[in-house]
């Protein structure tokens, strides 16, 4: 089966604008196949290069080195069959909520009545009703980022990108969002790319467990299967003790990696 | 995050109002006593009525501007010089924009075009007009065409730079929303671009009556500018500033109308947060 | 023929352009059947542009210009004279007034004319050298037509000047210059220039003419008209004629001036075989460009259309 | 994050000038041809030399500006206009930087003061040149002078829309560092509105030289201007063109300059993301 | 003893620009005091108003009704004694690293050499050693948010307001600053005000946890005394039984609230 987005070999070298020799490999040879219905969930220390692979998933990004295919075929724009949640805040300023949540249907060329009342219904499952007239800058942080969720998953897009998606919401608020995406998921065999820095979140919502080392040139140091059963609920599922040994096993191979990074980092 | 610091209730606007009347009063009586020959003694010129053949005088200047209203006699001037300036004002805006937006978006276009719109940026319109007067008559169309050689400019080097200030993210988001090129123009350049746009019209409003006028000074049948350069050349200093100081009033509605314009495209921006303050 | 005719003038609330004026507003065209547009330029130069580049049809402005446009291979003709006088003066401040004996005192000095290049520059060329001055012996600037004239004098940035009316009224009457050279008068003229010169004509391209001799007829009937009336009018009737805004500012300057030019306005239009050859001697040592051999002096004027005026308009 | 897509190597920056060389030579040979009176039947004129008498002629004009350099008659001129246009440009830049600052920062006196200062932009600066006369004299200073009437308001308009860009949290956590009002102008308004003052230099240049040729044009006895007025006089087309092409030139050079400036100071600019190909 | 920081029965109401009747009250008559040397975390639902009460006590926000007062005085402008990490992005984009770091020692007139010293000790600290030269928009998430953080505590000041300053760290980076945080503190009697939604970061850390209600017109709803020992391990601590009971007791609280604040948010 080809899978339906894969990163083959890349390696993402930044330069810097003001000093030619100034280079910096983020990411370096890097390989990551997502299958069809997969819900790969990517952890990291801060810095290693998460973004940058989404951005380059996305098609945003030009890898170095490296290919990317989606469907089997290499990536040559933007990655049309994919919706990507921007960690930073990606909203547009001058479009308050609702037109926020419906521009992309707007862009598809659906009726205005038909799109208000999608992004209404859409507005309403992320808990925010009654906020459709504010602009972004009178929201706050947590609002715009379910705003942002809302924005990407009205278009049900096939591949969905998430860049910390959950980070900026309260646990309670994060949980119904969580069950919302896995609902959303589990119904039309989305796969998912999901970037967070919660271990537990993780485990939680996805079928694998990708561990990033830490950056420069960070690359897959570990690729956990997560056998939990589905469907899940993620509050319930973190009491199981088969959660609690994946967590455990996750967790130790990931606090080597940071401390190794961070002495890397501090010795550079 | 700033305070409420400039947001202006009722009784401040009209204390703003007041002060600007009294800031106009002041003004006007700093030119009577100034140019009046017989109040003060000559400060700056030798002569005593010198001031006034520079500055007019602001009774003879009010009563040429009464004047003209009452005989109607300026009517048609104003509203050749009207047309003129709103036409120069939205042909320019236009293209600067329309411009601004293609050669912002196509680097290849801009990278080569480049120096040849800042070389004509750089020609004196003045000198120009001859060739103006050739392609497009004597007639509105010339000194529009003057006017639309200020205004483009001014837009469009804030088009082009304001498009190329829009946040990476913002774009990122709105292409992989699925905008085509048009839209994201459309949905994102555009809306983005916008202040800068507002910024260079509230600039252009002036530069665009400048065109008329200029235009009209240097060669015309008719228009405000026409009745300025017959005046100058008998000295009629009076006549002078009361076109000029008419053609400000207009500037000043012109521009008040693009104020209005801008508030209502801008309410989107984060400017200073308003609490209720009791 | 055409009956709507465009004329280009270079400010024409000049006294220059009196007849004109009169014309217009005695309402002499439309007795003729013409159908006028009047459109006033920052100077004659750009008048004669507009004719060129064909905006406008006729030009009415200096005579001169047929002269330097025929090395353009531009041919223009004159077929109406309204003035026959430069009406350019030279005039030295009061300061420097004592000193002054003859032309060649001007020697280093700094004298304005409306603009490097223009008659009010070459009248002053030509002043100087009857005292044996070469044109680089004196310091030339630019100081407009207008206000920017008289700013110059007053301020003392220049020690003499050449310029128009009312420049030179309105100096001369507030004591800030004393005339030296006189073109405003006709023996002024001759001795500056040896002979009477053509000044403010009415002149078409030659192609114009030919096509529209009828319309070119009338127009020359309308201002040998207007010459004529402008002779037997008092200064009260031109008062009461021109337009009023030429008389707002300063109604004693304008009659001030108007009677010194007075008798620089053509009496009958006619264009005078002297002074053509006067432009022919002045104008190719001002302008290189000009030269005297290749100038082909009977296309630039004719006075075939006068001749018919004046017999309908005795 | 846009893809690296105007990133241009040494190579592409070659056949760029190349292109722009090309269409230099292109449109010369087109101004050839139209201009030239025996190659083609007169299309838009209906005179053969008509097109040379408004346009000059190529040739000729390279003539003359070689001919220019080579007496050397050109230097004083040229040298005048650029101390003219450099003195305006610095001038203007700075005091519509520094008004622009004040205005935008204190609400009270930039809602009194601004219909003055959108009433005084309004007016035409050609007519006011007597006046300018009378204050600066007819030397250099009144060309600066009329140069920063043109300048200032572009500058100006920029930099009091630029300032009220600023970040709202940007600033807030500027002032919660400590930042003085005076600091937070250096450090916060300055660099913010950096490309703002950017975007309006780049027209400034042009506008600057502008102001010097109009000022010379009007009263002046020395500066590119002044030879261009002369040559007017004379209908020397060619010698018109040759000044404004070498004022051009020069201001393509000061373009450059300001680009220079603005490359080095905008570095932290998120533009497009550059990631090494191979 | 006067508190260091007191908000007395603030009320804040936003206004909109375009419509004025739309008024939104965010927080409604809240009472906090925070006592020198305090830690006290702030949890409640996203968009209640926690970031509206940071800025009131920074000074960037006039409370509508209420009063804010700083060592027993009237706050009248910016708070001068209080260091504020934003939740957004607050660098300044024209500074690379270093530059932001010591901003604020650079306005307090420290000399250069010495500014630069403490700021690269201060990016050590942080584990951003040899990314001084960058820029913001070079840097990722964690990154901007760990320069945020050492270019608050460089200025040492005795008020730290924080709004979710560790949400886009890895739980290892994370506890890191948290264990940065907490010496830093100790070392010389700071006052806190510390915004999170993850409770167990809040319990970790602080003295109190007070617990906001849904919006609009949030206030408080708890304020739970954390007795745990110090000095803490905030990994280690998370483990004893005593934490794992005030984490019950608070969570128990929290979800009544949000899942009320959803249903009030659905229903408007
Ligand atoms: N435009 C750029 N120029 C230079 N370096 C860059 C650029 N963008 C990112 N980097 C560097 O690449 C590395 C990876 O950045 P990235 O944003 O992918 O990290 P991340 O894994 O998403 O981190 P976080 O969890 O903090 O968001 C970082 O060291 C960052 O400094
Ligand atoms: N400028 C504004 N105009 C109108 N409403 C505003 C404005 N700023 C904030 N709000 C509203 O005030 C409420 C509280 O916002 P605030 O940012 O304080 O929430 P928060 O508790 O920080 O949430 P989060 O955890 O998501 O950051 C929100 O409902 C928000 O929509
Ligand atoms: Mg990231
Ligand atoms: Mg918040």
């Amino acid at each position: 089966m080809t899978p339906v987005l894969a990163l083959e070999r890349v390696s993402c070298t930044f330069l810097s604008r003001d000093d030619p020799s100034g280079r910096y490999t983020a990411v370096c040879d890097t390989t990551l196949a997502i299958g069809e219905g997969e819900f790969v969930a990517v952890v990291g220390p801060t810095g290693c290069g998460k973004t940058t692979l989404l951005n380059v998933a996305a098609g945003l990004l030009k890898p170095s080195t490296g290919t990317v295919t989606v469907l089997g075929r290499a990536l040559g724009g933007i990655n049309t069959r994919a919706g990507y949640m921007f960690q930073t805040e990606a909203l547009m300023p001058w479009r308050n909520t609702i037109g926020n949540v419906v521009a992309g249907l707007e862009f598809r060329g659906v009726a205005r009545e038909e799109a208000l009342e999608r992004g209404d219904a859409w507005l309403a499952r992320v808990g925010l009703t009654g906020f459709g007239k504010r602009y972004p800058h009178q929201l706050s942080g947590g609002m715009r980022k379910r705003v942002a969720l809302a924005q990407m998953l009205i278009l049900n897009p096939q591949i969905l990108l998430m860049d910390e998606p959950f980070s900026a919401l309260d646990v309670q608020t994060r949980q119904l969002m969580e069950n919302e995406l896995l609902e959303l998921w589990s119904a039309d065999r989305k796969s998912v790319v999901f970037i967070t820095h919660d271990l537990e979140e993780a485990i939680s919502l996805s079928d694998r467990v990708v561990v990033l080392s830490a950056g420069p040139a960070s690359h897959p140091i570990g690729d956990y299967t997560i056998d939990l059963p589905r469907p899940r609920d993620v509050a319930e599922i973190r009491l199981t003790s088969r959660f609690i040994e994946i967590h455990t096993k996750i967790w130790r191979a990931m606090k080597e990696e940071v401390l190794k990074g961070y002495a890397q980092q501090q010795r550079q | 995050m700033p305070s409420s610091k400039d947001s202006r209730a009722g009784g401040g606007r009209l204390r703003l109002r007041a002060f600007q009347a009294l800031l106009f009063v002041l003004l006007v009586v700093i030119w009577y006593v100034l140019t009046s020959p017989t109040l003060l003694p000559p400060i700056y010129f030798t002569e005593a009525n010198q001031a006034a053949f520079f500055f007019g005088e602001p009774v003879k200047v009010f009563a040429r501007l009464w004047q003209w209203f009452v005989s109607g006699e300026i009517y048609e001037h104003l509203w050749v010089t009207l047309v003129e300036t709103l036409l120069a004002f939205l042909i320019g805006t236009v293209s600067g924009v329309v411009i601004g937006l293609w050669l912002a978006l196509s680097p290849t276009a801009s990278a080569v075009l480049d120096p040849y719109i800042k070389a004509v940026n750089a020609m004196p319109r003045v000198i120009l007009a001859p060739i103006f007067f050739v392609w497009f008559g004597l007639g509105i169309a010339s000194k529009v065409a003057l006017g639309v050689t200020l205004v483009f400019f001014i837009v469009f080097f804030n088009v082009y730079q304001g498009v190329r200030e829009v946040s990476p993210v913002v774009l990122a988001n709105a292409r992989m929303l699925g905008a085509s090129p048009r839209q994201l123009l459309r949905h994102v350049y555009v809306p983005s671009a916008m202040s800068w746009v507002f910024a260079s019209l509230h600039n252009s409003v002036g530069l665009a009556f400048v065109g008329a006028v200029v235009g009209e000074y240097l060669g015309s049948a008719k228009g405000v500018g026409y009745l300025i350069h017959q005046a100058e050349g008998f000295f009629d200093m009076n006549t002078v500033v009361a076109g000029i100081l008419l053609l400000s009033a207009f500037a000043l509605l012109l521009d008040w109308a693009v104020g209005l314009a801008e508030r209502r495209l801008m309410v989107w921006q984060p400017r200073t947060i308003e609490t209720e303050r009791t | 023929e055409k009956k709507d005719v465009h004329v280009a003038v270079g400010g024409k609330a000049s006294l220059y352009y009196l007849p004109l004026t009169i014309a217009e507003q005695l309402g002499y065209f439309k007795e003729e059947g013409l159908n006028l547009t009047i459109s006033d330029f920052a100077g004659g130069s750009q008048a004669l542009r507009a004719v060129v580049g064909g905006s406008a049809d006729v030009v009415s402005g200096a005579y001169e210009h047929t002269l330097n446009m025929q090395p353009k291979g531009q041919y223009l003709q004159c077929f109406v004279q309204q003035g026959r006088a430069p009406q350019i003066a030279i005039g030295i401040v009061t300061a420097k007034a004592k000193e002054y004996k003859s032309p060649k005192d001007l020697k280093g000095l700094k004298v304005g004319v409306s603009a490097p290049g223009s008659s009010t520059h070459m009248i002053l060329n030509h002043f100087i050298s009857t005292g044996g001055l070469k044109p680089s012996d004196i310091s030339v600037i630019g100081v407009g037509l207008g206000a920017t004239a008289i700013t110059a004098v007053k301020s003392g940035q220049v020690d003499a000047v050449s310029n128009t009316d009312p420049v030179m009224t309105k100096l001369e009457q507030d004591g800030d210059i004393k005339i030296i050279a006189d073109t405003r008068t006709l023996r002024g003229t001759e001795q500056v220039l040896g002979g009477p010169m053509p000044a403010g004509c009415l002149y078409a391209p030659v192609d114009f003419i030919r096509k529209n001799p009828g319309t070119v007829q009338a127009l020359t009937n309308a201002i040998v008209r207007a010459d004529k009336w402008i002779q037997s009018a008092s200064p009260q009737d031109v008062l009461r004629t021109v337009p009023e805004s030429y008389l707002l500012a300063d109604k004693a300057l304008y009659l001030f001036s108007f009677n010194k030019v007075k008798e620089a306005i053509s009496p009958d239009g006619v264009i005078s075989d002297a002074g053509a050859r006067t432009a022919l001697k002045v104008i190719p040592t001002f302008n290189p460009e000009v030269k005297a051999k290749e100038i082909k002096l009977e296309l630039t004027y004719t006075n075939e259309f006068v001749k018919r005026a004046n017999a309908k308009y005795k």
